[in-house]
């Protein structure tokens, strides 16, 4: 039980191209266009692209060939930038750094400063370990037994107490109830629900609440006079999804004569 | 790997034959854990039904009786069996500060998200998205607190109501509308799409 | 404190003098109750403090022995004393209801590590570290899981937020404190220190 999901002692494929497991990055660091999406969302960001790199290859970091990696930072770059603007400046952020050290590296070194300041990379070797390390850290916090994943808190029916006290509760409840629902990916393929939806279906409910206990209104009262345009639209588009989902009858006996809508459950 | 893999004399691998000793430790543990009753029905399913309802009856028996001494006890109420706290102990729990309060379980936590997010919706439907029946308790305690109402009911067989959120919801949870939940498109990306995840 | 043992059918009246055998049995029956660690300064205020600290771990830890046997365990957290099912039972318990708790993705575990092992700290903490931006997301699902919370400002332009890990955290966790998060290695180095400095 509890089998560590973010290790991979296994090396598993790196991504899986038209179904092709990708098990490790060619040398020369070239990685096909097709691929390159998937390869990327496999990453949390630069940072963790470049220490993969470097440990995959067991490279010390001095021997990065700085002007292959630059290269293909700016095609991640290029790729990126339409769909992920904030990711993409990341990597850009990375290259610029990179080009940076391979310029400084290039030039003749400051004579006055000491050695270890002045080489360019010990701030990005730096970094690079402390997100090592983190990403140690993360592995180890998923390891431990965790409350609901790994056991479960006893906590035994008392009537009373329930009565007494009814709970509160916050949108960050609801927020965390939610999260368990989509864990099953069953639930994340039915329920893509927007924001957008999410109203319409709030005005769903409250155009049945209209209806309730009436034998019918006209299409018209369902639209409160004050409702902005958007809001139209919004009831327009719950009136036609409860009609979808035969929740309300649209009827119209008359050509161009008044609409109306009722409960479909209504009895008639 | 997880830590607490050691268990003192044995293990309780459902591989192995079921031990009665066995089968009351997982039966006492997972009743001490929900505060819904359980069924026989459902308690067999723990064992993909390898035990008879009689058996699974009697163990229940044995364990009733080996807690009968103690301040909590195991009944067997309508819908099924559940532990609770003898009315003796109420005093005590009451002298604990009043932040201790309970919280909803997380069944009832779950279909208050359910009709948030999806309402208008029918049990049925919350069956179908939590995947598991939905107790009647659940939706009471939700209409009970003034959260739910019944706006309707669906024009199928059985005509099935209809639950949707009210506004003492929103106020209770200091919402303006229901817009104001957190959108769920982006919850998704909180937590691991699929059981394979990347390299380290 | 009188240490008769008594028969069963002994009400839990605490005007009488409390035997070792009622105490245990009340914070027993309290402990099951309360879903919430309960330390024992407020395990103590059940007996109007009549009872001393000592006293009173030394009971848990009784009671603590008397459960090693079952599937369930009193362990001993940050917040104090709770009952929980063993990690063995937990395949029986998933079974009752479908649902699986979350995984969090490894861009909410990276920020709860970083949060953990270097707080307090500021979302620009955390970016920097990471190299690449955190959604308010991945901290909202953290504070709505209860596992980090604010706990001041730093002194500086914007004055961000500083981040730590709770007490839930530690509880959540099985852990009394933060010292028994795992140590972390010290990394081999991915420079060679005195390799004189190649030019790419």
């Amino acid at each position: 039980m509890n089998p560590n999901h973010l290790d991979s002692a296994d090396t598993p494929p790196v991504a899986k191209i038209c179904g092709e497991p990708l098990m490790e990055i060619p040398q020369d660091l070239y990685i096909p266009p097709d691929a390159l999406e998937v390869f990327l969302d496999t990453f949390q960001g630069p940072l963790d692209l470049l220490l993969y790199l470097i440990r995959k290859h067991n490279l010390e970091i001095l021997d990065i060939p700085m002007a292959e990696l630059t290269k293909q930072y700016m095609a991640y770059v290029e790729m990126m930038h339409a769909e992920q603007l904030e990711l993409a400046a990341e990597y850009l952020l990375m290259t610029a750094l990179l080009i940076e050290i391979k310029s400084r590296m290039l030039l003749p070194k400051p004579v006055a400063t000491n050695e270890e300041e002045s080489d360019p990379r010990a701030e990005l070797v730096r970094r690079l370990l402390e997100y090592e390390r983190i990403k140690q850290a993360a592995n180890l916090l998923n390891e431990l037994p965790q409350a609901e994943r790994d056991f479960t808190t006893i906590q035994v029916w008392m009537e009373q107490k329930t009565l007494n006290q009814p709970p509160n509760i916050s949108i960050d409840d609801l927020r965390h109830a939610w999260i368990t629902l989509i864990t099953r990916a069953k639930i994340n393929r039915h329920h893509q629900v927007s924001r957008e939806t999410l109203s319409v279906r709030a005005y769903m409910s409250q155009v049945l609440r209209h209806l309730h206990g009436r034998q019918q209104v006209t299409f018209y009262e369902l639209f409160s006079p004050t409702a902005s345009v958007a809001e139209v639209v919004v009831i327009f588009l719950a009136i036609l999804e409860l009609a979808k989902e035969a929740l309300v009858a649209i009827l119209q006996p008359e050509v161009f004569g008044v609409i109306y809508v009722r409960e479909t459950s209504q009895s008639t | 790997m997880s830590v607490k893999l050691v268990n003192p004399p044995e293990t309780l691998d459902t591989q192995d034959t079921l031990s009665p000793f066995k089968t009351k430790r997982i039966l006492e543990a997972v009743l001490l854990t929900t505060q819904e009753p359980l069924s026989v029905t459902e308690l067999r399913k723990l064992f993909d039904n390898e035990l008879n309802a009689a058996l699974v009856t009697n163990l229940l028996n044995e364990i009733r009786e080996k807690w009968t001494e103690s301040g909590v006890e195991l009944v067997h109420v309508a819908s099924g069996w559940r532990f609770q706290t003898k009315a003796e102990v109420q005093p005590f729990v009451d002298r604990l500060s009043p932040q201790k309060t309970p919280r909803y379980s997380r069944a009832v936590m779950e279909t208050l998200a359910i009709i948030a997010y999806r309402q208008p919706v029918t049990r049925g439907d919350i069956e179908d998205i939590r995947g598991v029946g939905v107790s009647s308790n659940i939706l009471k305690t939700l209409s009970a607190r003034g959260w739910i109402d019944t706006v309707g009911h669906r024009n199928v067989p059985g005509r099935p109501a209809l639950f949707a959120t009210t506004q003492a919801f929103l106020n209770d949870l200091n919402l303006r509308s229901l817009e104001e939940l957190p959108p769920l498109d982006e919850l998704g990306s909180l937590v691991e799409k699929n059981e394979e995840l990347p390299l380290a």
